[in-house]
């Protein structure tokens, strides 16, 4: 019925995970790098949810399936990533993911 | 590979987690001596639990709704893990008393990290693999920013973490593509309607093998692993790098042998065995040729910077960092393809990685041990006449830096001789000459370390007792890195029939 | 089951001396002492006994891949047999030696001699070629070790110089190993020997294996010019340590060339004989007068033990029957003889802390045992006759000497000359001469001293007038090894053996 | 439960969405305050939570909300304005050593979007799939039968569970139960290294440190709720 | 079987016994008691005498030789090379003398050495030279010969720089071995030559040697390339040991040591082992005629170049030790022309008047205090009597004056040497008889001077020396007046002491005969040449003896003419002037040529090629490798950013990489 180009669905998904890396590689802000990552993540949920219909029968459900633990993963790796920023902001009260290039040769 | 039940396969890693979770509600209601008295022993007795049921299983090939799967390799893998994790718990709890550590959560942790690796070896389906990858390495991250207080601690902390999530998500990508071009996610599917999907498969293996290129650790995806490595207590730094190397080649290596085995058009039915030999069809050969280059190149950037950068180190975690990149070029070596179509196996790598998660996680407890409050003299100074202070964590080091530097009799040479055997077998000569001399290059500053434990002029006061728990482990483990060489054929490869069984 | 047993032995005294002994460096040395003699004592049946002892053999692990099934296999003949007396006794002499330079940490020290004696014996022992690898390589950790703990002040550098040359010369070996290994299926010696599998493979192969074997045992000897770990190696070594590694270690060197190298090619022996007698020449001649101009007394007899053995490969290498007989030995003599020269260094420096060929004079005079001793070892290692390094050199030279190539025996002649002139330099230097004031108090040897090298000279005397069991018994075997290679060699018009010159004789 | 869109509204609806995400997305690459950018990322995940609503997966489309919408950023906006040092100018978006990094993700798209491009993909002609029904189904039936997702399910509770106590284990101030001692200074000696910026701020800093960790802990276990509701 | 052994093994028991004596006291003061010391050193050699006498009366008039005793099997060389000993009369008559006259010195020593702290340690080496000589002498073949022949220059290195608290003397020593392994290079190659010429049945037996090229297939290798070899080289090992140029500079030197050291070693026994080896291979040498002109040519022109040495030297054991040199020239010579018995002849009284001269320097040393310059001497007849009267006989013996034993001895040389063929159209044999004569004159003048100088012109020494002045203690002048009756009657020897005459020749005919009737020459006692020239012969003999006769009362005449007022300056002053340049001539030349050159060459190869080059590069190397290193870390020090987009950098890299074949499709 209404076909929803699955290329298009694909192709969006790949513009914004190139969006979540271009952010995660390039900000300077810590808080940016996190947001990028979870841009990244949800492009992946995306790109599942659009193969999924690409397939028909068990195939198709693994689509819709995968982005629940992805989700999951995603809160996990948010929660402790804010954890981690806490814990580096309290020695060294800075935002800038370039303040931290201390380790020597 | 049969189906199998689900406790046989998956006791050991329950006990690990329970061992976790006992930790954690323990660690509640214990004083801060009483937690690093009591936690460690009760994780190695769950440990040793699991390891125990590993080893009864061990016979038992099979998988679990293709999932999981468990095999000679997986198991002996598991086993190593176990082992890194219990000298982990042994060299952790020698440092944390040392340092008097006000948490116990790093022993729950370091069990939830041994359980995620296992994972990763047990998995033969991404998304089992990336939880599993994550459990890993949302622990260890925790494990290498222990010391809260401490800048490069945050630094390494940071940075580590940073790359992670970004390569994860990488992976996370191109387990979506293969599956956009397989329907499922498990390993080895077959490519739905023919050949036009091919790309994308082909790009996912791509993105995926990256992001596992970086959790192992090979150049170019390597930049986290120096810092990581030293800002880590070294007892968590050996762990670290013996247990997420081996689930991540683990996970390499099952990824490559059923792309090899799709990509020569005869997709597994079940979950092929990380022993199994597969056969190489022309098709694949050709298919898989730059694939294969890529692995060679990796491999050799690696070797070389590696090892010539370890040239240079004073500390001693920095310096088992860098050979750690230059391992993971070793171990990739493994990877490449047999010159003439014919059957292609990874035994080699499962030995080396036996060998070297041993050794390496041995090592760094043992100079975790030794090398004074919070690890702060961790360099050759600091180290130097160490060896003659504490004899025991010397000659432990000593053993374990022998083998890792490749040099008989011990595990760690017997995995490179196979691995380098393994190349020679397939024809790449030069290779496996330059990669040998790079070897010798490499043995020099693991012996330069050796040598600066006993031959150090200065001995001084700081004394570490030997503790029970690190005691054993070491020795235990020690005496493995030399027994080990009796049986190099323990993961020989399945005579070609069973592999063409497990393959069809 | 006697040569596992012999085999074994090394490994379990190393196990008690570590276990069994405290703190105490004198019940350390003791108690190894004990040990070493009673290894040495449990070696002697080997030359002792007619009937050579059973061979071991069986199947170890096979090499993944190739279709060779490494054996455990231990043989010994004569030529093993004389090497390992040579190990077993220089190991005594060595504990005893570093006495006094080791001192409380005797402990460590006996342990990794212990250790290495084992690998030693394995190594002559093993007729397999991986299992030689091992124990050939496995040698380096222990050498390494004591070089690192016990050495001088240069240790860590020298010791991972040392460690490193040696290991990248032995990597060609391994690789040509497994390269057997795979083409041949076998890594047994014996079986490779018998039917002489090596000739089915292609000339460029053979050449490859050929260097392999040859770069890694060269560069044991050393032969120049791959001696570049030598002298400093030696000069940082603690005297027991240098000992061994001058007196049996670097005869493995030699031994493989003659175990390994002729046997297995002969062909390829014979065409490139040439090339090794004249790297054996430059040693010959180099290492005098280096030594002659070297200023650091250890660093002087490792260059003369560099021409010393520079001559014994130049007798490989013609594979005259008396070359290689006079080449067994040699390798003993020359065992003997450097290891005595060391030990009386390594006293003087643990009086005087220094070395230098400036730093004494006048000494024969203060301490005459000393003098003395020193200079019998001298002389015999100038192989002044009557003592074996004499019997060795005669025949070396002997069997070198062809008309064709007369040339080769008139330089390696001029050693004799040239040793005479640094040793006899060194010895001037050291015991002649006005007394120094600054060397007052320098006691003279004490007993334990002259228990060690005593027998070392008295030895070097008695195979000096009496050579005919090495002679017999290692030097027959060595020549054996050899004869295939005389064939093939007095066929060809390169190193002429003595057959050609009877029939050259007979023609006029 | 979702209506089923027809052709040209399918298309409108998605392109909307699509546009609106990659606006957003752009947004987020160079909004110059966090919050802008935290906002913008929502403006994302909303537009993505009615593209999995037209794409017949109307559960996690519900989830999106939900738990990223919902807990994720809210948590993170929360730490966000919990460290807020005003608009941190100390942190310029970009600089010279960003090009490079931002051209090589705009590389990884277009070697994406031009495999992508040579793949022809057909929608499979079936019912709706992303029913709560079904997916619980192939989520917790056990058996031989079953897929195994319910192991992975266990496992995802366990990583939550992991993330926790690292997430404490980094973040709290105070690693043992014990009050701090006397002096003030914080048992595990965290502070010894701290910036001397601490000085003036420092109890300030402190308590919005233990109000962070406790949030942390509250959305973990949010997170945890999450997965375990879709259980029932 | 005849205990042949215990004629070496006496005197080593000597040496082992007094050497551990000396080390054992050498922490005490005086060092052990001289007394047993002595009466052992000297016991030994004399049992050994003793047993020699028996072994010759053994084959006194019955068989030639004793057979051969094989001890041991030493070398593996051909069939197994025995450690034997052999005794034939040629070996008995070096032993007797060796070991005699050796006895003698020994006794002589205790006196001169008993002052000395390492008195033990001196008859300690005396006793091991005696040994090894005796195996020089006794073994059955060129190795065991050899074993000797080092030995004995071992000792002379030991005994030269036997007080070596003074460099000069250490140097001295160092020089003599060295050398001596020159030769002894020559004397080892010299026999591989043999070796390979033997061919199958090879071995280095003498006996063997003898019987080989006594054959035909020894005949059939005349002047072949391998026996012109051998014998050159085997030659160059005797002029080492017997001081023919041009290895002679260290016999001088050798003076250093002791004088008893000076006249058992340098004068007497060792330096002549070069003529015992020659005559004990003649079969070999007389193969190969060139060599033998050249020994003949050599042996001339040590001669002279010794007795114009001699003339000029102001140190008394100088003058010696050029003298001896020169004799050793007149008994190369002698070997040269294929006369072997009279070479040995000569070795045999100039062991006598050599040894008697040189201890009655001794003494006059002794007694002056160690002052050995001529030039502080002078007038000492009454002084020392003794000592006086038996150096007048060695100095008459050895200027040839009649009936004295050098006169017999030189005179045959010289008619053998006249006698000799034509050697390649020259008359070699003439010419080298000229000189000789010439030689024989230079002689006379130098011995003479030092008989004037010494004793016969006016007394020069300083007087409080004068005051001490004394005759030697009885144990040193017995030795030496025995020795000097020796010299005097030693000649008799060559005319029966033995009814028939020509004792000596036939003595040693069974050793020579056979080669020097190979030689064209013709021996006085082989009947066939006596039937062909009798009278011819014996007037040439008169002829040659009237000669010899003038030349050395000229001689005489000129010395009492130039010498008998005592030299012009007082003095001591080291040679200068044409003396310097004609004596230490030959060091400067090998200095420079072959020392210095050796010595920068070492130095080269140790410094510049050894750690240069080979130490450099693998230093070098280090370097390099450190360096990549140190770069690449460099780049490691990165922000989280820059590590980030070097990882992507790698990642795109790859991804294109693989990607390459799809995209190359059209989409």
């Amino acid at each position: 019925m209404n076909a929803i180009d699955p290329n298009h669905v694909q192709i969006l998904a790949a513009l914004l995970f190139a969006l979540g890396l271009a952010v995660a590689a390039s900000r300077r802000n810590i808080f940016f790098l996190l947001m990028g990552v979870e841009l990244m993540l949800n492009a992946v949920n995306l790109s599942f949810v659009g193969f999924s219909r690409t397939f028909a029968g068990s195939g198709s459900l693994v689509g819709h399936l995968s982005p629940l633990f992805i989700i999951a993963i995603a809160a996990a790796e948010a929660c402790v990533g804010l954890a981690i920023v806490i814990c580096i902001v309290r020695n060294r009260d800075s935002l800038d993911s370039d303040a931290y290039a201390e380790m020597k040769e | 590979m049969p189906p199998v039940d689900l406790f046989p396969l998956l006791t050991p890693f329950a006990l690990v987690c329970i061992g976790a979770l006992l930790c954690l509600g323990f660690e509640a209601f214990l004083g801060r001596a009483a937690k690093h008295a009591v936690l460690p022993w009760l994780g190695a007795i769950l440990l040793v639990a699991a390891g125990i049921a590993q080893v009864m299983q061990l016979g038992t090939d099979g998988h679990l709704h293709g999932v999981l799967a468990s095999d000679t390799a997986r198991g002996w893998l598991s086993l190593t893990i176990i082992a890194a994790a219990l000298i982990g718990l042994g060299g952790l709890q020698q440092s944390l008393a040392r340092d008097d550590y006000p948490g116990g959560e790093p022993y729950a942790l370091t069990l939830f990290a041994t359980a995620g690796a296992v994972l990763m070896v047990l998995a033969v389906d991404t998304i089992a693999l990336f939880l599993g990858l994550e459990l890993a390495s949302l622990s260890v991250y925790a494990l290498v920013g222990l010391r809260r207080g401490r800048r490069e601690s945050n630094e390494a902390l940071f940075k580590y973490f940073a790359m992670g999530a970004i390569f994860s998500a990488i992976f996370l990508y191109g387990a979506a593509l293969a599956y956009g071009a397989t329907g499922t996610t498990h390993f080895g599917g077959a490519l739905v309607d023919g050949e036009a999907r091919k790309p994308l498969l082909w790009l996912g293996q791509a993105l995926m093998t990256i992001g596992l290129l970086f959790k192992v650790g090979a150049v170019p995806f390597h930049f986290w692993s120096p810092d990581a490595y030293t800002g880590a207590p070294s007892a968590v730094t050996g762990f670290m790098g013996a247990v997420i190397k081996v689930g991540g080649f683990a996970a390499l290596g099952a990824l490559w042998l059923n792309a090899v085995a799709v990509f020569s058009g005869q997709p597994p039915a079940a979950p092929l065995a990380l022993n199994a030999a597969v056969a190489v069809t022309a098709l694949g050969q050709t298919t898989l040729e730059r694939f294969h280059l890529i692995f060679l190149v990796l491999a050799l950037l690696s070797i070389v910077l590696g090892n010539f950068s370890a040239l240079r180190q004073t500390s001693a975690r920095r310096l088992i960092a860098y050979s750690s990149v230059a391992h993971a070029g070793y171990m990739l070596l493994a990877f490449a393809l047999p010159q003439d179509s014919s059957q292609f196996q990874l035994t080699s790598l499962w030995y080396y990685l036996v060998g070297y998660g041993i050794c390496t996680a041995g090592a760094l407890a043992a100079l975790a041990a030794i090398s004074g409050k919070e690890d702060v003299s961790d360099d050759l100074n600091g180290l130097s006449g160490q060896g003659r202070a504490h004899p025991f964590f010397g000659l432990v080091a000593t053993v374990f830096l022998v083998s890792i530097a490749g040099i008989p009799p011990t595990v760690g040479f017997l995995g490179k001789f196979l691995v380098f055997q393994d190349l020679v077998q397939k024809g790449k000569w030069t290779i496996a000459l330059f990669a040998m001399i790079m070897a010798v290059v490499g043995a020099a500053y693991y012996l330069r370390l050796v040598i600066t434990l006993w031959s150090g002029t200065r001995s001084d006061e700081r004394r570490a007792p030997v503790r029970a728990l690190s005691g054993w482990t070491l020795a235990l483990a020690a005496l493995a890195a030399i027994a080990l060489i009796a049986v190099p054929n323990a993961l020989a490869a399945r005579t070609p029939a069973t592999s063409v069984a497990a393959s069809k | 089951m006697y040569l596992t047993a012999l085999l074994a032995a090394p490994f379990a005294a190393a196990l008690l001396a570590c276990f069994g002994s405290g703190r105490d460096g004198a019940a350390a040395t003791r108690l190894a002492l004990v040990l070493a003699l009673a290894i040495a004592a449990l070696g002697v049946p080997l030359v002792t006994c007619l009937t050579a002892p059973g061979a071991v053999e069986h199947a170890w692990f096979s090499l993944a891949g190739t279709g060779a099934v490494v054996q455990f296999s231990l043989a010994s003949d004569g030529l093993t047999a004389w090497l390992i007396q040579l190990v077993t006794f220089l190991v005594p002499v060595g504990l005893l030696a570093s006495r006094d330079q080791v001192g409380e940490r005797m402990r460590e020290f006996a342990v990794a001699v212990l250790v290495m004696e084992g690998l030693m014996i394995g190594a002559l022992l093993s007729r397999d070629l991986v299992l030689f690898y091992l124990c050939f390589e496995g040698m380096l950790i222990p050498m390494v070790v004591l070089m690192a703990l016990f050495g001088g002040t240069d240790r860590r550098g020298a010791a991972l110089q040392f460690f490193l040359y040696t290991m990248l010369g032995s990597v060609g070996l391994l690789v040509a190993i497994w390269y057997i290994a795979q083409t041949l299926q076998t890594t047994s010696l014996t079986e490779l020997m018998d039917s002489r599998m090596l000739a089915t493979l292609s000339s460029g192969e053979q050449v490859a294996l050929f260097a392999a074997f040859a770069l890694a045992f060269a560069v044991k000897v050393p032969l120049a010019p791959f001696h570049g770990w030598q002298a400093r190696a030696y000069a940082e070594c603690p005297t027991g340590a240098v000992v061994l590694l001058s007196g049996a270690m670097a005869k493995l060197g030699t031994y493989g060339l003659i175990r390994f190298v002729l046997p297995l090619f002969p062909e390829l022996s014979a065409e490139y004989a040439n090339l090794f007698i004249i790297l054996g020449l430059v040693s010959v001649i180099a290492g005098a007068l280096m030594a002659w101009a070297a200023t650091d007394v250890k660093r002087l007899i490792a260059f003369s033990s560099l021409s010393h053995l520079g001559l014994v490969v130049v007798g490989i290498f013609t594979f005259s029957d008396l070359a290689l007989k006079g080449a067994a030995v040699q390798m003993v003599a020359h065992g003997i003889s450097v290891a005595a020269l060391f030990v009386l260094v390594g006293a003087l420096e643990s009086r005087a802390l220094k070395r230098g060929i400036d730093d004494f004079g006048g000494l024969a005079g203060r301490a005459p045992i000393l003098a003395t001793l020193f200079i019998g070892a001298a002389l015999a290692s100038a192989a002044l006759p009557g003592t074996a390094n004499f019997a060795g050199e005669f025949l070396l030279l002997m069997g070198v000497f062809q008309p064709r190539q007369w040339w080769i025996a008139a330089i390696a002649g001029l050693s004799t000359i040239l040793t005479a002139v640094y040793l006899l330099r060194l010895v001037q230097r050291w015991f002649y001469g006005p007394r120094r004031a600054d060397l007052a108090v320098l006691p003279d040897l004490g007993v334990r001293e002259v228990v060690t090298v005593a027998p070392l000279l008295a030895l070097s005397l008695f195979f000096g007038f009496y050579p005919k069991p090495i002679s017999d018994q290692a030097g027959t075997v060595a020549s054996r090894l050899g004869a295939e290679a005389r064939r093939v060699a007095s066929g060809a018009p390169a190193p002429v053996a003595v057959v050609e010159t009877k029939d050259a004789h007979a023609a006029r | 439960m979702f209506p089923d869109l027809n052709q040209s509204l399918g298309t409108i609806y998605f392109g909307l969405f699509a546009v609106i995400a990659l606006l957003c997305g752009a947004g987020l690459l160079v909004a110059r305050h966090p919050i802008k950018g935290a906002i913008c990322l929502i403006g994302v995940m909303l537009s993505l939570s009615g593209l999995y609503a037209i794409l017949h997966s109307p559960f996690i489309a519900v989830l999106q909300v939900l738990v990223y919408a919902g807990a994720i950023m809210m948590l993170l906006v929360f730490v966000i304005m919990v460290l807020n040092q005003g608009e941190d100018h100390a942190v310029p978006r970009f600089d010279r050593s960003s090009v490079l990094a931002l051209v090589l993700p705009v590389l990884v798209g277009a070697l994406v979007v031009a495999t992508l491009k040579r793949v022809p993909l057909v929608n499979d002609a079936g019912a709706t799939r992303g029913t709560i029904q079904r997916i619980s189904e192939a989520m917790f039936t056990v058996g031989p039968a079953s897929p195994g997702y319910y192991l992975l399910f266990e496992i995802g509770g366990l990583l939550l569970l992991a993330a926790l106590v690292s997430a404490v284990l980094l973040a709290k101030r105070s690693l043992d139960r014990r009050a701090e001692e006397p002096d003030g200074t914080p048992a595990n000696g965290a502070m010894p290294h701290a910036h001397p910026g601490h000085a003036d701020r420092g109890p300030a800093v402190v308590s919005l440190h233990d109000q962070a960790a406790a949030g942390s802990t509250t959305v973990t276990a949010a997170g945890a709720v999450d997965v375990s509701t879709r259980a029932h | 079987m005849y205990p042949l052994w215990l004629i070496p093994v006496l005197p080593l028991v000597g040496f082992i016994v007094n050497g551990l004596l000396s080390l054992g006291s050498a922490g005490s003061k005086r060092g052990p008691s001289r007394g047993f010391v002595a009466a052992l050193a000297v016991a030994m050699p004399l049992l050994a005498f003793l047993v020699t006498i028996g072994a010759t009366a053994h084959i006194w008039n019955g068989p030639t030789t004793l057979p051969i005793q094989t001890y041991w099997e030493w070398l593996p060389i051909g069939k197994g090379l025995g450690f034997g000993l052999q005794f034939d009369r040629l070996t008995a008559l070096m032993l007797l003398f060796i070991t005699g006259i050796g006895t003698l010195i020994h006794l002589y020593s205790v006196g001169y050495m008993r002052e000395d702290r390492g008195f033990a340690r001196f008859m300690a080496y005396l006793n091991l030279f005696m040994a090894s000589m005796i195996i020089l002498v006794l073994g059955d073949s060129l190795p065991v010969t050899f074993l000797g022949w080092e030995g004995v220059g071992l000792c002379s290195y030991l005994l030269i720089g036997f007080w070596h608290q003074d460099h000069a003397n250490n140097d001295a020593a160092r020089k003599a071995f060295v050398i001596n392994r020159i030769g002894d290079l020559g004397f080892l190659l010299g026999a591989f030559c043999l070796y390979l010429a033997m061919g199958k049945d090879a071995s280095l037996r003498y006996v063997d040697i003898a019987d080989f090229f006594q054959g035909d297939a020894g005949k059939a290798l005349a002047s072949t390339p391998l026996i012109v070899a051998a014998c050159a080289l085997l030659f160059l090992g005797c002029t080492g040991k017997s001081a023919q140029l041009p290895l002679l500079t260290w016999l001088p030197d050798a003076m250093a040591g002791p004088t008893p050291v000076s006249a058992l070693i340098h004068a007497a026994t060792m330096v002549t082992s070069g003529v015992y080896l020659a005559a004990r291979l003649s079969d070999v040498f007389v193969l190969a005629p060139a060599v033998m002109t050249a020994i003949t040519l050599i042996g001339c022109a040590t001669a002279v170049y010794g007795a114009i040495a001699g003339l000029v030297q102001w140190d008394i054991k100088k003058v010696l030790a050029y003298s001896t040199v020169s004799q050793l020239g007149f008994m190369f010579m002698a070997v040269g022309v294929g006369a072997f018995d009279v070479a040995l002849y000569h070795v045999f009284t100039h062991a006598f008047f050599k040894a008697t001269l040189f201890l009655g320097a001794g003494s006059v040393i002794h007694a002056l205090h160690h002052e050995q310059d001529l030039r502080r001497m002078g007038g000492l007849t009454k002084v020392l009597p003794l000592t006086y009267s038996s150096m007048v006989f060695g100095w008459f013996a050895i200027i040839g004056m009649p009936l004295g034993s050098g006169f017999m001895s030189k005179d045959l040389i010289l008619e053998r040497l006249w006698a000799a063929p034509d050697m390649f159209g020259v008359q070699v044999g003439k010419l080298v008889c000229v000189v000789a004569l010439i030689t024989a004159l230079l002689t006379a003048i130098y011995m003479s001077r030092l008989m004037y100088y010494v004793f016969w012109s006016p007394s020069r020494v300083p007087a409080e020396v004068k005051a001490h002045a004394h005759e030697a203690p009885f144990v040193m002048s017995a030795p030496v007046l025995l020795l000097s009756f020796g010299s005097m009657v030693a000649g008799a020897m060559w005319f029966g002491a033995v009814p028939q005459i020509n004792a000596f020749e036939l003595w040693l005919r069974p050793v020579v005969e056979h080669a020097q009737g190979a030689t064209a020459l013709v021996a006085s006692a082989d009947p066939h040449a006596a039937a062909a020239e009798p009278h011819d012969h014996s007037a040439l003999a008169w002829a040659i003896a009237g000669c010899s006769i003038a030349v050395a009362f000229f001689g005489w005449l000129i010395a009492h003419l130039l010498f008998r007022r005592g030299p012009k300056e007082s003095e001591p002053r080291p040679l200068s002037g044409f003396a310097a340049a004609w004596t230490s001539g030959l060091d400067r030349i090998y200095d420079l040529v072959i020392a210095k050159p050796l010595a920068a060459l070492a130095w080269i190869v140790a410094r510049v090629i050894d750690q240069a080059l080979l130490t450099g590069v693998l230093r070098g190397i280090g370097e390099v490798s450190g360096f990549l290193g140190e770069g690449y870390v460099a780049l490691q020090r990165s922000r989280l950013r820059i590590s980030v987009t070097l990882s992507l950098l790698g990642a795109v890299v790859v991804v294109a990489y693989l990607l390459m074949p799809v995209l190359s499709k059209a989409a």
